[in-house]
């Protein structure tokens, strides 16, 4: 069997949930890999997240916010996108394959692009096989 | 131990054609806690509603989970069943399989596959949620209305009508937006103006409306119910206040301008009205064009003024004005067609836009209702082209809706004010809309020539120096076409007015690429926006016709009305609290929240919130090092919890 | 029977021990030496003065698996874990450390609640007790001396080793240990000036110099007793100190501990941890008060918890003098220097 | 004949599969048939290409070869249709049905057999610089990719010449590549040859990979545009006339001979401009030079003709007026110009023939930029020695 | 000429006096005697008679800006810092937990410093690189200077160049011998957290024993909060007993903040702590 993986969606409610749900009304078709959580703003994403994401057996991470400017609450994806970036790089450097977490910046009116980010990251996670660094064995 | 209950829903076959809907209700009952599964054929219906209510009751509930479609939708909805079955409503989850399963997969096995798991980080979450309680606050009772075009106008005027006071906010010197500048208007042709100015002058009448103008807004604080909004008064150099509206001024200023309100087709004076039936019909003073302002001397219209109404010592001042709830109708631009080189405009005197022609055919216009060219000639060809920067991926994919109309109408409008040969260069002829088919049937019958192609270049003449070869395929024949005019029109597409961003900075409202302002729901919420009690109508939200923006003005102020009823509203209660216990005051809140919500209590060594204005982003909660802020339904514990739930299967 | 072994043969024991069961004995690691489960007999190595980490741990593990568990739809399935152990040997024990295991037992067997894993993996263990070497001298930390601890005591070990020179002497203490070291094949008997010389270590070891301040049981606990309420002794004591846990960590004798469940998806664990008086959370109950949230509260606890209420419940100081507090703590924190200092005030 | 036809929806879906997915954006409004260069002067109707594509009707035989691939109208098409694309997919369908036209054929062959369009010896490609110039290795920094058009082609084997005395002028470190590489491929994929083109892309990759290139340089820039779009590889691919303005800009070598009120012009070609975005450059280096009039034609930058040479063009013959090259001349000549420049080996080809064939080869010269600023840094390049075969 | 040792004792001592006695300050965190001349101690001097036992040497290796939050807001101390130390009263400030006007920085320009657990100099490599103080009141030295230049980040390009397997492989040999002792942050002016997020049990963030997964989740997470805040002083690898490379982390994660945000922490008391702040035109390059 094909490898299917696991990928935690982390998505704001403004912009790259609604943008979610307008793929779907608008019937785009993309991989169903990807389990979403919804948060009010992407600044709402403790790090802790995501490596608490990874531990629990995600292949992948994506996170969901306003493009920079359009936040709905102003300036919080302005201060998430550093946090994030730190994340990443925190990431890399233990070791996990960089690929793995991406941060992208879906509005509400981009169903499209939430499809293709969807089905391109899938596509990206598959390649890179299991993500087994971070996973805690049972 | 909670008892949960889950709900699983068919949505018809929205959901069920590709989520088998009755195993994920079995898969439910198997999870832990959960006491209740079911699945039915639309659970937002009456009877599905009841079977959650009893449900409640029988089975004594104390979490509710609705596997069904997006929470933006129904959220509202199932959390008004909780509340009348004695539950609170923050015990509800909903899980979206609809948007975000059913309708994005066409596999079965995916589709179900993923809804369980989704499902089950519900169910790990609904364990961890709290009752909330919302906060009641006092409802200012007034409104502001934003933009004074036919929108703003028609929606302060029916606030008005209600009793309720509302500030009216523009930031010309006059209202009226663009329909003032319209002679006719598609596709009774009746006139623009003597439909129009009665209600401008109504505003201006109105008890209950004060009106700004000169005016803009720029800074936005507070929330529903209670807005705090600073708006800037710009120098008008005339105090309106004395003026008498003689205009003895405007006649004697040497100053000279370019006349905004006629697509600079024209100039004005220095101190000017824009238009005899402008509202208020005061003049203000172009510091840019005013000798005094660029020589130091002149004053002429200082002496003439009899009231000593000009003041050239003012300055902008700001005033805060509080309201309940804002609708904003800042509408729209043209855009700019000068980057689009194959059509001339600007470089050629014989290609205009379409603003520039609606002022051409205004008797109180430029040429007094006469349709020549800037030579003064009178067209004997003229071009129309459509579709210039709308349906088009390199400027603006929409289609700006009312080009095609208006197109038609300028043919009909060229044709009774000369005799020129009239050709629309169009792409899709699109006349939907009341008596707007007969309108294309009459211009039709007027002899108007339709090519269906796209205009695609401009030239100049060659061999008649001053006139313009059009170029453009006639698609139906297959033909090239070359054709000498001496008019072209350009029908630009509507673009939102080029602050709109800045107006979504400071009402927080998300626009789309182009900066048109979103809306809530695109069917459902069409005048709401994402941020409570902020309201929208007109072309701000996407281009439409003077009858949808009138429709969406009533639309709007009816919702505004909603809240500014009411003495008392409900805020949402997911706000972050801090945990005093934990709080290792390291100010990290305080520094980020971008409504000043959290403080640091010196006195008791840690930060505190204010929940008054806290909007719940969550942002505090997560850069707090010790885990100290708790953002309430969506608490650290609950998204850890969900996460776990949505990676286990 | 003494017997002798050369100590760069000492794998061959090693083989031999490991085949007999589970062989616990020091590696050298990055930072230094710990006791750790062997799997190579190559890996033992003797070139050590002590670990850093006490031998504790073969009895009681940082973590010790007590039940898994797995959530249902209604019912908790929970096994317990059965230790299933094979006969260990604990390779190579200072006879300071020793000591500790005697003073641990009072916790966990000797009020009479018995602790089965401790007990458990105290019977199965043989202890090799290891004297000082002779000729190397004491570290600066050290002051087992002081507690009435010599270099190269074997009592409590089953069977005690001696270096000289380039052998090592074994001898059977006690009668498991010299049942064991007959068994034991590849051995040599040892000379009878190894046997003299074996004596003459263990009776030169109680001479061998380490700090010494003159402690009485009794007295000290009073002392500190009198101490408690003056606050400026231990705000000056715990000045430096950053509360971390390295102290307990490392500490022979110290056994607080602390439950938790480790749950992830519908499995868990509910495992006994170390805990650390040092930390804040330690003494965290549930209303959310803390009774010890200044550091000098902390540190006076854990003082006192060694030199007089132990000594006033069980009438033995909990301490052996190894040192290891004073040699691992980040900023030089001298327990020995605090009771010196207790005895002067 | 009868009007009657019948939708012939596997074909269109053939076409699609090739690659001209976009053909189901397209929406007809004619804006990509008011824009192309042919449209004037031809029966070529671009608008219906793509219409007969879509419903797969009889008859898109005809309409399908006079494509020049300017790219005008895509830049224009407010669908964002890949028109090309579509060119390209729709002549690989059918010259896979053997409908390729005659004068196509000896172009075709000799890229199969050869490597070359122009029939050239393999090992003769690099004689063109007369044992002068080394072979790129992995200590040189630049890959000088010739072009095959200047390695074989009498008229633009100065173009080689004077590139490479350039280069060691301004003291790069460059090769050039072996003799056993390949056309890039450009036009061989625009008459829809996608199978040969992809042999040919492959080996040319190999070779590249082989010697560590990272860095290239390119005279032609079809060579240019296809490196950087078609060979799915991150190479940095410089046309000649970047690195030179570059050059120039820097001060690394500074242009002398005094050209005296030369009036010139340029003529932007659609590889380097349209499809490369590259329109500064040359007009930077001619402004450059010391007495150089520069002046514009009416059509110029993201407007600019095409000179038909492009898409296969340059292998087919065209009746006299149904040549783009010859309206360009025109349109140069109307400037007053006296050197109407460019930056493309097969701009200069039509060009040259459309100057002798209007018979105006004394009133205006066609040069290559690379040229003028040769001839401004004074350096002499003899004639060169090729055995070059018959085009 | 640097100054030595001894003549930096005598002046912390002369220094320490006057201020205590003439009571601008109600102590001094300086360095004391410990059990032997190779191991002194953090110490605080609250009256003049304490001055006495100040000492200064090359085993002073604590960050005494450690203990600065320890006093309650207002209290008028005197800190005795090297250079990264007083980035670290910097990054104090920055974050509002001490005042300037509360402190006098007592500066100590120095090079040569030992480690006390193994005795060996310090590899400057392993901290900021610095020699002298950044922010003073008074220099208790001649600025050292003529030592080798080496950039904080150096020591990084083996890692950075390794194969991300090989660095997963490394970290988790690193990690996977933490016993939980939490003396890296305790020893860290900066973790001034009380409980620390991984102390927490609601939210459960990781497992509190010492297993790999729960430790991982703990030094990345802290790895996190320290991003853009973390001095590069050191003191956590040195106080580690199991000896993890923990500066090596810290310092990647504070070339990465430097590099994205263009501020180094506990440079400059204008800035803001790059994580709670942000410029509108950060690039989105930096989430690639």
């Amino acid at each position: 069997m094909s490898f299917e993986p696991k990928i935690l969606g982390i998505a704001c409610n403004w912009c790259t949930y609604t943008g979610a749900d307008l793929a779907g009304t608008t019937r785009l078709q993309y991989p169903q890999n990807l389990r979403v959580v919804r948060v009010m703003c992407s600044s709402r994403i403790n790090p802790s997240f995501i490596f608490r994401a990874f531990q629990l057996g995600a292949d992948g991470v994506l996170v969901g916010g306003c493009h920079p400017g359009d936040c709905h609450y102003n300036t919080g994806n302005l201060y998430a996108r550093r946090r994030l970036a730190v994340t990443k790089k925190i990431l890399e450097f233990s070791g996990l394959e960089p690929g793995r977490f991406r941060v992208e910046w879906i509005s509400a009116s981009e169903g499209n692009k939430f499809a293709e980010v969807v089905t391109e990251f899938t596509e990206q996670i598959k390649n890179l096989g299991p993500q087994t660094k971070f996973k805690i064995e049972q | 131990m909670s008892r949960i209950g889950v709900f699983v829903c068919h949505c018809g076959l929205n959901i069920a054609k590709t989520v088998r809907v009755s195993e994920l209700a079995e898969f439910a009952a198997t999870l832990p806690d959960v006491v209740v599964a079911k699945d039915y054929k639309f659970m937002c219906s009456t009877p599905g509603q009841e079977m959650i209510a009893n449900d409640i009751k029988e089975h004594r509930l104390d979490r509710v989970i609705v596997t069904a479609c997006s929470p933006l939708m129904h959220e509202q909805t199932f959390r008004k069943v909780l509340a009348a079955s004695g539950l609170n409503q923050y015990l509800l989850s909903i899980v979206n399989i609809r948007e975000q399963v059913s309708w994005v997969t066409h596999d079965i096995e995916e589709g179900t596959a993923k809804s369980k798991a989704l499902l089950n980080g519900a169910v790990n979450r609904a364990r961890l949620l709290a009752p909330l309680t919302s906060r009641v606050i006092d409802v200012n009772p007034d409104v502001m209305v934003v933009g004074a075009g036919i929108a703003g106008i028609q929606a302060a005027l029916e606030l008005a009508n209600t009793g309720k006071k509302v500030y009216l906010v523009e930031k010309n010197s006059t209202i009226g937006g663009h329909m003032a500048q319209f002679d006719k208007t598609f596709p009774t042709l009746d006139c623009s103006a003597c439909i129009l100015t009665p209600k401008m002058d109504n505003v201006l009448q109105h008890k209950n409306i004060t009106l700004m103008t000169s005016c803009e807004v720029t800074e936005v604080k507070g929330f529903v119910g209670n807005f705090d909004i600073t708006v800037k008064q710009k120098a008008r150099y005339v105090d309106h206040d004395k003026c008498n509206a003689c205009l003895a001024c405007t006649e004697k200023c040497p100053g000279k301008g370019v006349s905004e309100w006629d697509e600079g087709l024209v100039k004005r004076k220095a101190i000017y009205i824009p238009f005899p039936q402008a509202v208020p019909q005061k003049p203000v003073i172009d510091r840019d064009a005013c000798t005094y302002f660029i020589k130091g001397k002149c004053r002429l219209c200082e002496k003439v003024c009899e009231q000593k109404a000009i003041d050239f010592e003012q300055q902008d001042t700001s005033t805060t004005v509080k309201v309940g709830a804002v609708i904003v109708a800042t509408g729209y631009d043209l855009m700019d067609t000068k980057p689009l080189l194959q059509y001339g405009y600007g470089r050629y005197p014989g290609v205009y836009n379409a603003l520039e022609v609606e002022r051409l055919f205004n008797s109180a216009g430029p040429t007094g209702g006469k349709v020549t060219l800037r030579d003064g000639r009178e067209p004997q060809a003229i071009a129309i082209f459509h579709c210039i920067g709308s349906r088009d991926k390199n400027n603006y994919e929409h289609c700006s809706r009312v080009c095609c109309m208006y197109s038609l109408k300028f043919a009909h409008l060229f044709k009774e004010k000369t005799s020129a040969d009239v050709y629309q260069f169009y792409i899709d002829m699109r006349a939907a809309g009341k008596g707007y088919e007969e309108f294309y049937n009459r211009i039709i019958e007027e002899d108007v020539k339709f090519i269906r192609g796209k205009g695609a270049r401009v030239a100049e003449s060659a061999d008649e120096p001053g006139r313009l070869i059009v170029e453009a395929e006639d698609t139906i024949t297959g033909k090239f076409i070359k054709l000498p005019v001496d008019m072209v029109v350009l029908s630009p597409a509507m673009k939102p007015r080029a602050d709109s961003k800045d107006i979504a900075r400071l009402f927080n409202l998300s626009t789309d690429k182009y900066g048109f302002f979103m809306e809530r729901h695109p069917k459902l919420a069409p005048l709401s926006t994402m941020s409570e009690g902020i309201f929208i109508a007109g072309v701000c939200q996407s281009p439409k016709d003077i009858p949808d923006t009138v429709a969406q003005a009533y639309g709007a102020a009816a919702e505004a009305l909603t809240i500014v009823v009411k003495d008392k509203l409900e805020l949402e209660a997911t706000t972050a609290m801090v945990n005093p216990a934990s709080c290792c005051a390291c100010l990290n809140c305080v520094r980020v929240c971008p409504y000043g919500a959290p403080f640091f209590n010196e006195q008791k060594g840690v930060s505190e919130i204010n929940e008054a204005l806290c909007k719940g982003c969550g942002l505090c909660a997560s850069v707090c090092p010790s885990s100290a802020i708790i953002a309430r339904h969506f608490t650290n514990d609950q998204v850890l919890a969900e996460m776990e739930g949505l990676m286990e299967f | 029977m003494l017997k002798k072994t050369a100590i760069n043969k000492i794998s061959g024991l090693a083989a031999t021990l490991l085949e007999a069961g589970t062989l616990l004995a020091p590696v050298k690691e990055a930072a230094g030496f710990n006791f750790r489960e062997i799997s190579d007999p190559n890996q033992v190595d003797l070139n050590f003065h002590n670990t850093i980490l006490s031998p504790k741990s073969a009895f009681f593990p940082h973590m010790e698996d007590f039940v898994h568990y797995q959530t249902g739809k209604s019912v908790l399935e929970a096994t317990p874990v059965e230790l299933n152990l094979k006969p260990t040997f604990l390779f190579g024990v200072r006879p300071c450390d020793v000591k500790s295991f005697e003073i641990m037992d009072i916790h966990f067997s000797g009020t009479g609640a018995v602790d089965p894993y401790w007990q458990k993996r105290r019977e199965a263990a043989t202890i090799f007790g290891y004297a000082f070497d002779p000729d190397v001298p004491a570290r600066v930390e050290e002051f087992y001396q002081t507690l009435g601890i010599g270099a190269a005591d074997p009592e409590g070990s089953d069977i005690f080793m001696i270096k000289k020179d380039g052998d090592l002497l074994l001898k059977g203490i006690t009668p498991k240990g010299e049942k064991l070291l007959a068994g034991l094949n590849g051995l040599d008997k040892a000379s009878a000036d190894e046997e003299k010389y074996f004596e003459d270590v263990i009776v030169g070891g109680r001479n061998v110099k380490t700090r010494f301040t003159c402690v009485d049981d009794k007295s000290i606990a009073k002392k500190f007793e009198d101490l408690f309420h003056v606050s400026d002794f231990w705000q000056k004591a715990s000045a430096a100190c950053l509360s971390c846990g390295v102290c307990t960590f490392v500490c022979p004798t110290c056994y607080c501990f602390d439950i938790c469940d480790e749950t992830l998806f519908s499995k868990g664990t509910r495992r006994r941890v170390w805990d650390a008086c040092m930390f804040t959370d330690f003494t965290l109950e549930a209303s959310g008060h803390n009774p010890r949230t200044q550091v000098f509260q902390r540190l006076r606890q854990k003082i006192n918890h060694k030199y007089s209420y132990h000594v006033r419940k069980y009438g033995v100081i909990s301490c052996v003098g190894c040192g290891r507090c004073t040699q691992h703590c980040p900023v030089n924190i001298d327990i020995f220097s605090i009771v010196d200092e207790a005895i002067k005030a | 004949m009868s009007q009657t036809v019948t939708p012939y929806l596997e074909m269109s879906q053939a076409i699609m599969e090739a690659g001209g997915e976009a053909l189901k954006k397209c929406y007809q409004c004619g804006t990509c048939t008011g824009t192309c260069p042919w449209t004037p002067i031809t029966h070529f109707n671009i608008r219906k290409l793509v219409r007969f594509g879509q419903l797969g009707l009889d008859g898109i035989e005809d309409l399908m070869w006079d494509c020049s691939t300017c790219k005008f109208c895509v830049d224009r098409c407010p669908r964002g249709v890949e028109i090309i694309d579509i060119v390209t997919a729709i002549r690989n369908v059918y010259s896979g049905g053997g409908m390729l036209p005659q004068s196509l054929r000896a172009f075709v062959g000799s890229m199969s057999a050869r490597g070359n369009p122009w029939s050239g010896d393999q090992s003769k490609r690099n004689d063109w610089a007369g044992g002068k110039y080394p072979l790129y290795t992995a200590d040189h920094e630049y890959l000088f990719w010739t072009c095959c058009t200047v390695c074989y082609d009498p008229r633009n084997v100065r173009l080689a010449r004077a590139t490479a005395e350039i280069l060691n002028l301004a003291g790069i470190s460059w090769g050039m590549p072996a003799v056993d590489v390949n056309c890039c491929g450009e036009s061989l994929r625009k008459v829809g040859d996608l199978e040969l083109f992809d042999r040919l892309k492959n080996n040319n990759l190999d070779y590249f990979k082989s010697q560590g290139v990272s860095k290239i340089i390119t005279v032609s820039p079809h060579c240019l545009a296809t490196f950087k779009k078609d060979y799915g590889e991150d190479y940095e691919v410089l046309h000649f006339s970047e690195l030179m303005a570059k050059l120039v800009k820097e001060g690394k070598i500074t242009p002398k001979k005094d050209f005296g009120g030369l009036k010139v012009t340029y003529h932007d070609p659609c590889y380097l401009g349209r499809h490369s975005g590259i329109y500064d450059a040359p007009r930077d280096l001619l402004k450059s030079l010391p007495g150089v009039e520069f002046v514009e034609m009416e059509r110029s930058r993201e407007q600019s003709m095409c000179c038909g040479g492009g898409g296969g063009g340059l292998w087919m013959e065209k009746a006299k007026g149904e040549r783009l090259s010859d309206l360009r001349i025109e349109e140069a000549m109307a400037t007053g110009a006296q050197v109407l420049a460019t930056a493309c080996p097969y701009c200069i080809t039509m060009f040259e023939d459309s100057s002798r064939t209007l018979n105006v080869d004394e009133q205006i010269k066609i040069k290559d930029v690379t040229e003028l600023l040769l001839e401004s840094l004074d350096i002499n390049i003899d004639e060169p020695v090729v055995d070059t075969c018959a085009i | 000429m640097a100054t030595s040792f001894k003549q930096i004792e005598e002046k912390l001592k002369t220094e320490a006096a006057k201020l205590l006695e003439s009571g601008s300050v109600s102590l001094v965190l300086a360095y004391g005697k410990g059990y032997d001349e190779k191991h002194p101690m953090p110490y605080v001097a609250k009256c003049a008679s304490d001055v006495a036992n100040i000492v200064f040497n090359e085993f002073c290796t604590y960050n005494m800006a450690r203990y600065l939050v320890r006093y309650p807001r207002g209290t008028k101390i005197a800190v005795a810092v090297k250079a990264a130390d007083s980035r670290a009263v910097i990054q104090l400030i920055q974050e509002e937990k001490v005042k300037r006007e509360d402190l006098v920085i007592l500066g100590i320009p120095v090079s040569g410093m030992k480690n006390p657990k193994t005795g060996e100099t310090i590899d400057s490599k392993t901290t900021c690189g610095l020699y002298n103080p950044v922010l003073y009141d008074v220099l208790l030295g001649e600025e050292v200077h003529g030592q080798p230049v080496v950039s904080p980040y150096d020591v990084l390009a083996g890692y950075e160049a390794m194969d991300k397997d090989a660095r997963w492989a490394f970290w988790q040999k690193e990690f996977d011998r933490c016993i939980r002792c939490y003396a890296c942050r305790k020893a860290c002016p900066m973790c001034y957290c009380d409980p620390c997020f991984i102390d927490q049990t609601k939210p459960k963030w990781g497992d509190k024993s010492p297993e790999p997964a729960g430790n991982l989740m703990y030094h990345l997470t802290r790895f996190h909060h320290l991003a853009g805040r973390c001095i590069d002083c050191g003191e956590c690898s040195r106080a580690c007993p199991v000896d993890i490379p923990l500066y090596l982390f810290h310092k990647k994660v504070a070339k990465e903040c430097e590099e994205m945000f263009g501020q180094a922490a506990g440079m400059s008391i204008e800035d803001k702590p790059a994580l709670v702040n942000f410029r509108v035109d950060d690039s989105d390059k930096i989430l690639e």
